[in-house]
């Protein structure tokens, strides 16, 4: 394996990593608005490392300029569904679904979180 | 590499796996779209994985189209906030055609 | 001068209705003409060239299949051609009062209807089975789209639950093509037929699409959704729901059956089909017999007699062909005339609930003489239409000695007679009960007696196609499928 | 490896369509779904359909979800009660068809997996057939070319689908309107980039689709996805623009398909012989144009977002 290779085995490397805390954050989180915000930031970076490395192995400007292309729009996805899905996070103030077969059960046993 | 890179693959499958288990927990609406979220870019980091692994540049496109459209179901579900906010404060909504 | 005809029968319809559907208003009826009016000719071309060659075939866009599609006509697509040409022209005349062309309502039924018309002959042409799905899944979305088109809660019910079985029932077929395409390597009908064996593959696929076109077809015990969406489909719709759309399904039945796996065929299916069609004769006849309502018994009715095209499979036969085949024909003209006249009675009495129809036959001649005529056609008397396919069906039986299938043929005759006598005795026996309801939106007597005319050409017609149908039936010994030729 | 990928992938799918389906919360079925498009993509990316994933990319993340986002908003905001719980009959009835539906799929892969029959004869005509027409991309050579009268009706269903859906809404009955968002600057920059690049992308695909991974339909979703994007924006209505030139864009597909296929016809070519790659793309811009516009309209109607909109 030559430098680059080596350089992007890394790169792809850590975004998984990045993948696996958003992931894990997304689980282990008390709350929506903490879940919401380990998982966009993580998923961010990771999906940036990510594309680094391809970019580095398919070494083309053209695949280069495409993988920024989608991390551009994946961070401005993000931010704009980020900032919806908290509004309504901080709107919603029960887990009332009337189309919830087990919403009931579960606010009794989750204590209404 | 031909190794690394269905190996990350496979990771970043299990990773889908691991977050279904909010979907199905909730619990509430908002954070099942979060996870939806994830699944997401999730996605998209693996179509960009593939397309470099299979050499089929075209799923870099199929990529491109889910990082793209992403925003749209999350502005759909905040239709969806609003109008429930809407019908909790007044239980008959307005049935008159937007001209 | 056979390619511009077949072009004809599926582009001019299509072309005006998107005319139809794009340009407002005023020109709207002479799309509809324009569309449905030269269909006839067409017919007569292609009727030429089929009577002179036997067969009338056309590569798509000049590629043969494996690689393109192939439109193929013989005496039985012809046959069908005719029906669905003459069904789509006089119910139309029909339709034309409820729904006039330039109305915003009878813009959108009559770019549905012209779809459907179209598909119908589209697929009637089709020899390839993913060209076949296409056409399918066109005649039944304009299928629907027609039934909740006066947006009825009883009708948008009935037509969400067609809408779900007819997609189920598109995907089982569409399994079926595709793992006949995995085996045969190709899609039209008549290779693949010759490339496929008794294996355990190809007979579970045309299983699986035989159980897809029996749910669209609505036969017995997959008929659950039909009563409902032709009892509360508007009158028009009810007609060509019954007479062709249902058909046509059977039609690719007998196509797959008879042509695709004429050589494979296995044995032990044949007679499971025909006991479908025995089902549905005697279900479909008694409850027919117990409905209240007067276009509900109709629709069960079209449940019953859908069976006896069924019955081909164990008689099949030149006997059995020629007597199933016209049976389905006399059957679309006698069905869509009964609807059309239920459909009248409806709107002049206000209901159609036979304990209030007492008395109508004095205020609805023409109706009620249409019911009677197309009774006879369906009850199997001669000189009908009706009596000719049940005669030479009963032949087909004897000369089998399938006497179980003779069986149910008579019984299904004497039900027949039962369930139709009811509403007849009802009509003229009994004193006035009912006052028409003051809600009803009662047409004109000029669009009622206009309504009652196209009704009763279609209960003649059946009636006629009794007296002579000798060139139909020659027509059709030419054209048998490849396991009954002598 | 590879297999690993695979029976990951299929396992995730049939889960995900048992929870899409499964009763219990709606909004979590919902969810599923989205993920069982996503995951839907990945399996055709392995399949080696491109094409597919790019469909399944832009018909689920543009409109598919929103819609059911909406109706899940409708459903709600009409004061639909939860579901009753099914009675233990029926559910042990539904868990005998699924055991035997399962059963039966599993018997159908076993053989097919086992007889792989002659096959791709098909295949094998096309790619003879394929470099005189000039086109690199094997699928847009099927459908535009060699079997175009399936596109062609394939077209006239989406047109009998919209008018179907019509014919259900009728003329009197509004729908329920939808409230504009109200986050104004984040989606209105959000509107702001990604309309313009979503007519930008469908005609990339458009031209693409000649040689490379592409064409008509994926390009009219992408479109189609840019107008819905429009209208929950609200920034488009549907109500003003359903002119005379809405009406010509549903049927234009259609129309130029028959057309060019008719007047070859009557130069006494075959029926619906295409006669050069300049007819390719002028049948692809059609049927483009009316598949986004009729996606647009469908999703308009059923979404309650337009009054009145055709006639």
């Amino acid at each position: 394996m030559s430098v680059l290779e080596w350089l992007a085995a890394a790169l792809l490397a850590a975004g998984a990593f990045f993948f696996l805390a958003g992931t894990v954050g997304l689980l282990r989180f008390p709350d929506a608005l903490a879940r919401l915000h380990a998982l966009t930031k993580a998923d961010n970076v990771g999906l940036l490392l990510i594309c680094s490395g391809l970019a580095v192995l398919g070494g083309s400007v053209r695949v280069t300029g495409l993988l920024l292309l989608v991390w551009l729009l994946a961070m401005l996805a993000s931010t704009v569904s980020a900032h919806l899905i908290a509004g309504r996070a901080l709107a919603d103030d029960d887990t009332g679904d009337p189309l919830d077969e087990g919403a009931d059960e579960r606010a009794r046993s989750e204590g209404g979180t | 590499m031909s190794l690394l890179l269905p190996a990350l693959v496979v990771f970043l499958l299990l990773n889908l796996v691991a977050g279904l288990w909010r979907v199905f927990l909730g619990p509430t609406a908002a954070d099942r779209m979060l996870s939806a979220l994830l699944f997401g870019s999730t996605t998209v980091a693996m179509l960009l994985v593939l397309a470099q692994w299979q050499q089929s540049p075209a799923l870099r496109i199929a990529a491109l189209l889910f990082v793209m459209l992403a925003a749209i179901t999350s502005i759909a579900f905040v239709a969806l906030t609003q109008g429930r906010v809407a019908a909790r404060r007044a239980p008959a909504p307005p049935v008159e055609p937007r001209q | 001068m056979t390619a511009e005809a077949l072009t004809g029968l599926v582009f001019l319809p299509l072309l005006a209705a998107c005319a139809v559907a794009a340009l407002p208003g005023r020109l709207g009826g002479g799309f509809v003409l324009a569309g449905l009016a030269p269909l006839p000719l067409c017919l007569i071309v292609l009727t030429g060239a089929v009577v002179d060659t036997g067969t009338v075939s056309l590569a798509i866009a000049g590629f043969a299949s494996p690689l393109g599609i192939e439109w193929f006509v013989d005496p039985l697509a012809l046959i069908l051609l005719w029906l669905n040409t003459v069904i789509a022209l006089v119910v139309g005349l029909y339709a034309a009062r409820d729904y006039p062309p330039h109305s915003a309502r009878g813009g959108r039924f009559w770019a549905l209807w012209l779809l459907l018309t179209s598909a119908m002959n589209a697929l009637l042409l089709s020899a390839d089975l993913f060209n076949l799905f296409v056409t399918l899944e066109l005649v039944t979305v304009a299928a629907i789209g027609l039934l909740v088109i006066d947006g009825k809660p009883a009708a948008l019910r009935a037509g969400m639950r067609y809408l779900v079985l007819a997609l189920l029932g598109s995907l089982f077929y569409l399994l079926g093509v595709a793992l006949i395409y995995g085996q045969a390597g190709t899609l039209d009908l008549y290779q693949a037929g010759e490339r496929l064996g008794p294996e355990l593959l190809p007979v579970t696929a045309l299983v699986l699409m035989t159980v897809g076109l029996l749910v669209k077809s609505a036969v017995f015990p997959l008929h659950s959704w039909l009563p409902a969406a032709h009892g509360n489909a508007p009158g028009p719709v009810s007609a060509v729901l019954s007479a062709m759309v249902v058909k046509v399904s059977i039609y690719l039945i007998w196509r797959l059956w008879l042509w695709l796996a004429a050589d494979w065929q296995p044995d032990w299916a044949l007679p499971m089909l025909g006991l479908l069609g025995a089902g549905a004769i005697l279900y479909g006849s008694v409850l027919a017999f117990l409905q209240v309502r007067l276009k509900m018994m109709v629709a069960y009715s079209t449940v019953a007699q859908l069976g006896y095209l069924m019955l081909l499979f164990p008689l099949f036969g030149p006997l059995g062909f020629t007597a199933a085949t016209y049976h389905l024909l006399s059957h679309g003209l006698a069905k869509a005339a009964m609807f059309l006249a239920v459909s009248n009675i409806l709107a002049v009495m206000g209901t159609d609930r036979l304990d209030r129809l007492g008395g109508a036959d004095r205020r609805l001649p023409l109706d009620t003489l249409t019911l009677a005529l197309a009774g006879v056609s369906i009850l199997g008397l001669p000189p009908s239409g009706g009596f000719v396919s049940k005669w030479l069906m009963l032949q087909a039986a004897w000369a089998i000695e399938g006497w179980g299938w003779l069986i149910v043929i008579l019984a299904g005759g004497l039900l027949a007679a039962a369930y139709l006598f009811r509403p007849l005795a009802v009509l003229c026996a009994r004193p006035a009960t009912a006052r028409p309801a003051d809600d009803v939106r009662a047409p004109s007597p000029a669009g009622l007696r206009w309504g009652g005319i196209v009704a009763l050409m279609l209960a003649l017609a059946a009636l006629v196609a009794g007296l002579a149908p000798a060139p139909v039936l020659t027509l059709l010994e030419g054209g048998l499928p490849p396991g009954a030729r002598p | 490896m590879n297999l690993l990928i695979d029976v990951l992938i299929a396992i995730g799918l049939v889960v995900l369509a048992w929870q899409a389906l499964v009763g219990g919360s709606l909004f979590r079925g919902i969810v599923m779904f989205i993920v069982f498009g996503l995951t839907m993509a990945l399996a055709w990316a392995r399949l080696g359909s491109p094409d597919l994933a790019m469909a399944e990319a832009a018909i689920g993340a543009g409109v598919t979800g929103a819609l059911l986002m909406i109706a899940y908003w409708r459903l709600r905001a009409l004061g639909a009660s939860r579901p009753t719980p099914r009675s233990r009959l029926r559910a042990r009835l539904a868990l005998g068809v699924g055991v035997l539906s399962s059963v039966l799929v599993a018997m159908i892969g076993l053989a097919a997996v086992e007889a792989i029959g002659p096959g791709g004869e098909a295949g094998q005509a096309l790619a003879a057939a394929l470099p005189a027409t000039g086109l690199g991309n094997p699928i847009t050579g099927v459908l535009v070319i060699f079997r175009n009268l399936d596109t062609l009706l394939e077209v006239a269903v989406l047109l009998a689908a919209y008018v179907a859906s019509r014919a259900a809404l009728g003329d009197d009955k509004a729908a329920l309107p939808l409230p504009p968002a109200q986050d104004a600057p984040l989606v209105g920059a959000l509107v702001a980039v990604l309309a313009p690049l979503t007519v930008l992308v469908a005609i990339y695909l458009l031209k693409a689709g000649s040689q490379l991974p592409g064409g008509a339909f994926q390009a009219g979703a992408v479109l189609a996805a840019g107008g819905v994007l429009l209208m929950l924006a609200g920034r488009l209505h549907p109500a003003p623009l359903c002119g005379l030139g809405l009406r010509i864009a549903l049927v234009a597909g259609t129309v130029v398909f028959s057309g060019v296929g008719i007047i070859m016809l009557a130069l006494g070519q075959p029926l619906l012989a295409v006669p050069g790659t300049w007819a390719v793309y002028l049948i692809e811009t059609a049927m483009m144009v009316s598949i986004g516009a009729t996606l647009v309209l469908l999703f308009a109607g059923s979404a309650g977002l337009s009054g009145k909109a055709l006639r």
